[in-house]
């Protein structure tokens, strides 16, 4: 007898292969009603809700649903979203590299998720997020410089430079305080959803995780109380094939989809086209619908891929193909939505690049600014008696008495 | 005023704070229907109705991580941990997350619960229904941590607790519940009935956190204790003789540094109990701060009488516990030292 | 909009209701393939395993599955063992009652479960158990004496008095020692059966929770390993409807059964009448067939009933309808196969009596002369000393330390 | 000899026990094909096979917990903890079964495994990369904890916690993984390749749990620290000229009280470091050990220089980390009270 030890399609030097996942054409799944069960979910939960087809056509049941949300201005303004949040990854990605900065995440080809999703929500309802959702941020229109100066912990970031690049927090554009240790958030997203229905609030919380961290204990202790108290949360997965050096299948991902973990907690699910701007917002605006609409928790596979490293700390050519970013079937986002646009002739290669440049220029004036706040390279530290507020309301006195022996 | 038990006690804060504030809600594994395995939410959901008082999953960690998404949406929960020798499914949600939240958002999002928990032992529950975990959270910059030793001070301190600001843990000697605790486990508990603590009013009133209550003034020697300790400090100064001072912590984070201070600077002599295990036991952390603030008025080496660095035995409880006998020779080591 | 709060379909004075609870007849589900897949378990998960018929007759597919493993012999054997742990359930209780010990737990109304899987396993094989599953030892022969001895903490009591009542310890009988923290046990029992392929043994490993704690977070560290690995181990759940005065729609399940829970890891489960003393070895035969045959794991939801208190220290009657131990649908296993065994005139109601008090003489003798070795009432203490031993292989220092503080 | 990096030597010690012992499997996140964020465990893999170096799902409570389901069993997993900061979801099975399951089990069962894990700050990881958590290891009965702060320490502590029959708490200081600290973050680390301690054998070699050792012999105080705090000890020993003696403990739990004794009787002096929040951090414990034994040859307080009481920050990382200031200021304090 042997035991079973998952190993990924292909590692470096080998060809990458995607040849195990089915990817059904654009329009195959019907549009479930907003009280779907889990008993009636299991196609939603094994099939890919999808709106482009391989010609970028808008196509299928979930087209029609989306309809005036999906209107010319709304996908113009889901291309700006998507090109702002991959310039700002590059700069940043960049002024990492110079040194500017101590740690970055990128969400690079997975920038339609948070987008989309960002959109279909109200002003009221937030976010539980991880490190790789900023797309969410700049969906919710937070201010480039407020964003930037986080990353570079100085005197731009609401935090303070409290919190590692990346793990933000911004309470009136529906964002949580992100932590470092995977997964706390999703029971959080639970229990913020079940005090907005007691306040006798029509506000829904969102809760996100990944492929990996799917694997970690507080995703089941979500799904238990998600489906005891039936809140109105959408619980969304991004499965986007890999952990850090981990694929899928080391968190248990082989024989069943994310999505199916749902079902047997009697909970529905879908699993949804994560690079198809137009099926996430589809997608979002029916799950954000049934959970306003009171029929409880829902749960979203997302199926995407992680196009860049995990992390400035990481190369992934050390455990994974080169070549498998361009391979992933369902490709990028960007150029999806552009086909898209093109097809319906409101965009042209010309017309991308202006925007193009437009947002750069921006992006890269507002980073300037931020860095004149102070960068690791030209710090403007704060007092270190900084570090003593807000681990409180109230000072203690053996905070205060380490304030003074700090001199302060 | 009223006779309470601690449990009564208990009870009585979190039905003044259901009536008071609409925010609060409580929740926990057999708190709604039952009232809870030791009884502190009897009759809470008849009163107040299931969604301000409920049942939750056996799942500690859902049931911190839930109350503290409530509390981020402004809610105050106050959550029971069915015995505290439970609460480390959710030491995760509890210490990297509830602790943290007001100071990572920079106050963008705070953290109001309390988190109720049984602690230590005399019920021979076994390793899995006795422990102490107190210097677990004493650690943790964000919490605070109290202890009370009477139902007056129980109602106080976690009506206190539910209003603070930042998570609480509020840990209850499941010892006391029912009655005092004359230090000797053979001599049986003679119920709250009969003692002055047991006296509660019946409304509104907080005992600040933060500050200790001397039990027993006395010049030759200071007792620091809390919860069940008290009790034997008492039994063990009566038997000796010794006019030790005893001050009942109740708040151990933060801790009343000024009048245990003042205490030891006066006695010169300090002995600090508790029934947790020693090693890295709360006890240290009263060492180490007595002992820089008070060196040069120690007549002798500060004692400690605590729970052996071994599980919590079953059968053998009573010879893990620290009894009057074990803290009486420490004092009489400390007089003659 | 409302939160939902599950309630129990009958508490204390309404009379009991079990119609939610859709019991198929007996033979109605076949037998599975040792491969069983997690796709194709749905109907295994959401039926029932049964082979004993109103009648009391052995009917369908399992009743042939099981062949010699349900001799004549083997039944007879199996009331045995099912009238030893309920006479000794008795008398153990009185004697806490009566103060010679400080807490008992009975497993009235779910002894067929431990007493059938047991007998279906190898030496070798090994049990992570809950403090319910006193019967599997009884199965096991273990020493009744030894048994007792660590109820009454005595000189007896193989643990020296260390662990509460009723959470023994028995390497040597396949009885993993039992931790009063639920849930930790699951991913212990995915561990050894790692650790005994990885060994190049036989060996399987059988891991056991109650329905409440599922909702513990270990139940899922358990499942995603499983899942991962593939080791040879029987995952079972003990839905006896209740935790303590929560019943097993607030451990979230309502809209599923627990046995669905292992799909969407991609795990495959059944569910059986664990009253039903020829299901069970039926059962047990195929999951544990399986696992040793090296087709990985699977998950058993036992169908069964809490008859008694969940402890000495609980009160039923305050939570739950007085008569739903006698209205629950699937009867007492006792009964049901005395019943059997009747029909196939190798028991009778004579023969039933006798062999009861043969038992209950046995167990009241065992439990004389156990009770000379110390009780609570009567105690005959260790020396305080012991409570060093054993910490640590070798003392250190600081316990040798101590235990001179403590006078030794 | 060969030069190694701590690094190596940890890769070394693991390499040595697959070798020679087949019960040793190695298994965490990251750990098999990639070899560890850290890069810990390169190669092992490739030279061993994936069934005895292997990657895990994320979830710390899984890994632990199989590893005492596999100890039970008879082999002897060492596991990988990512951060230190991601213990907290193990922390139960940790402290309430591997520390336990010897003696509830009265030695029917053992719990033979090693748990590492990246521990302290100097990378600018903010508060889920950078906490020291040894206190809240120390407090639990039954298990070893242990911390190197060179390489031919942390391979032969890591050997003898593999081979030890107890489960062992192995913390490893990553700001020395690549090389030594001269106590000031400024200055550019000179990497392990000049330094004596870089110097490890290839093969087999332990160092004994429990036994501290000597960093630099002196006689007007004693200094006890452990990890990178044994570096910013010698840094201010330098700077400030004061003739201390610097005890690295090595060993926490269990501690090496005789050669900790004996240095303050003495010395007369003590100051106590380490990069942990202050309240109960194992400097209490410390403190409280000291004062009791050495308490009439004390000539002033026991002082403590240690991480603030806040979580620990990310772009103040320097204002955090208890440096050579502040400890030369608590030298000469403690020398001139
Ligand atoms: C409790 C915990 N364990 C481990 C880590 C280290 N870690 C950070 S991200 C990561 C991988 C997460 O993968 P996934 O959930 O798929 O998210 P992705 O990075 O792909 O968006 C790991 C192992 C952590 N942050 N917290
Ligand atoms: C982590 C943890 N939380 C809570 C408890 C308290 N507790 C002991 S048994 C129990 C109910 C368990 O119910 P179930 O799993 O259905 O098992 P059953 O008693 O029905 O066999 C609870 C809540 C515990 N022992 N451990
Ligand atoms: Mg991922
Ligand atoms: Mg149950």
């Amino acid at each position: 007898m042997k035991l079973r030890f998952p190993t990924p399609p292909s590692r470096p030097g080998e060809p990458p292969d995607f040849s195990d996942l089915v990817i059904p054409p654009a329009g195959a799944l019907p549009v479930p009603p907003l009280d779907l069960t889990s008993a009636a979910a299991w196609d939603y939960a094994n099939g890919l809700v999808r709106v482009l087809d391989d010609e970028g056509r808008a196509v299928g049941p979930w087209a029609d649903y989306l309809g005036q949300a999906g209107d010319d201005e709304a996908l113009i303004r889901g291309m700006r979203d998507m090109l702002t949040i991959r310039a700002i990854d590059r700069r940043l990605l960049n002024a990492q590299r110079q040194g500017k900065t101590s740690f970055y995440m990128q969400c690079t080809g997975e920038e339609a998720i948070g987008c989309g999703f960002q959109r279909m929500l109200s002003k009221g309802d937030m976010n539980f997020p991880t490190y790789r959702q900023q797309s969410l941020l700049v969906a919710a229109d937070y201010p480039l410089e407020t964003l930037m100066g986080q990353v570079y912990s100085n005197r731009k970031d609401p935090l303070m430079g409290r919190q590692l690049p990346i793990l933000h927090s911004a309470r009136e554009y529906g964002f949580f305080s992100i932590s470092g240790n995977l997964g706390t958030q999703y029971p959080q997203a639970v229990g913020w959803a079940m005090a907005a229905v007691l306040s006798g609030e029509s506000a829904i919380a969102a809760g996100w995780i990944g492929d990996g961290a799917t694997a970690s204990n507080d995703f089941h202790s979500a799904l238990v109380s998600a489906a005891v108290y039936r809140p109105p949360v959408v619980l969304n997965i991004v499965n986007n094939q890999w952990a850090i050096s981990s694929f899928s299948g080391i968190a248990g991902g082989g024989e069943a989809t994310f999505a199916d973990r749902a079902i047997g907690y009697g909970l529905p699910a879908i699993r949804v086209d994560g690079n198809d701007y137009l099926a996430v917002l589809a997608a979002s605006k029916w799950a954000i619908a049934r959970a306003r609409g009171g029929h409880g928790p829902v749960i979203i596979e997302w199926l995407t891929y992680r196009a860049a490293a995990h992390s400035t700390s990481d190369d992934p050519s050390a455990y994974r193909s080169k070549e498998e970013a361009s391979a992933w079937p369902l490709g990028d986002p960007i150029d999806r939505l552009r086909q898209h646009l093109a097809t319906k002739d409101i965009w042209s290669d010309g017309r991308h690049a202006q925007v193009e440049a437009e947002i750069l220029d921006t992006v890269i004036a507002t980073q300037k600014e931020v860095e004149s706040h102070g960068t690791f390279v030209n710090p403007q530290p704060l007092s270190p008696a900084e570090i003593f507020r807000g681990v409180y309301k109230d000072m203690p006195p053996h905070l205060r008495r380490q304030r003074q022996e700090m001199g302060f | 005023m009223a006779r309470m038990t601690m449990i009564e006690a208990i009870r009585s804060a979190m039905d003044v704070m259901l009536e008071r504030d609409p925010r609060t809600v409580i929740f926990g594994e057999d708190v709604g229907y039952f009232g809870g395995v030791f009884r502190c939410t009897a009759g809470l959901q008849d009163k107040y109705g299931i969604e301000r008082v409920f049942d939750t999953p056996i799942n500690e960690s859902a049931i911190v991580g839930m109350a503290i998404g409530m509390a981020a949406h402004g809610m105050r929960p106050c959550v029971e941990i069915q015995f505290a020798d439970y609460m480390f499914p959710a030491y995760d949600q509890i210490t990297q997350e509830a602790a943290r939240i007001r100071h990572r958002s920079n106050e963008d999002f705070t953290c109001p619960i309390t988190i109720r928990m049984p602690t230590g032992g005399g019920i021979f529950g076994g390793q899995t229904h006795s422990q102490s975990p107190e210097a677990l959270f004493t650690h943790v910059a964000g919490l605070k941590v109290v202890q009370p030793s009477t139902p007056y001070d129980a109602k106080g301190l976690l009506i206190a607790a539910m209003e603070e600001p930042d998570p609480v843990i509020f840990l209850e000697p499941k010892r006391l519940y029912n009655g005092p605790f004359d230090g000797h486990h053979e001599a049986k508990a003679s119920g709250w009935a009969g003692h002055p603590a047991g006296e509660v009013p019946e409304g509104h009133y907080t005992i600040p956190l933060g500050k200790a209550e001397i039990r027993r003034a006395g010049s030759a020697l200071t007792i620091l204790a809390y919860g069940t300790m008290v009790y034997v400090a008492e039994a063990a100064a009566r038997e000796t003789g010794i006019d030790a001072e005893i001050i009942d912590l109740r708040s151990l984070l933060p801790l009343d540094r000024d009048t245990i201070v003042a205490s030891v600077a006066k006695t010169g002599r300090c002995v600090v109990i508790h029934e947790a295990t020693r090693t890295s036991g709360f006890g240290a952390e009263l060492i180490a701060e007595v002992q820089e603030a008070c060196f040069y008025h120690l007549e002798a080496p500060i004692a400690r009488v605590t729970g052996w660095d071994a599980p919590y035995p079953h059968a053998q409880e009573w010879d893990y516990f620290p009894g009057p006998a074990r803290v009486a020779r420490a004092l009489i080591e400390t007089m003659e030292a």
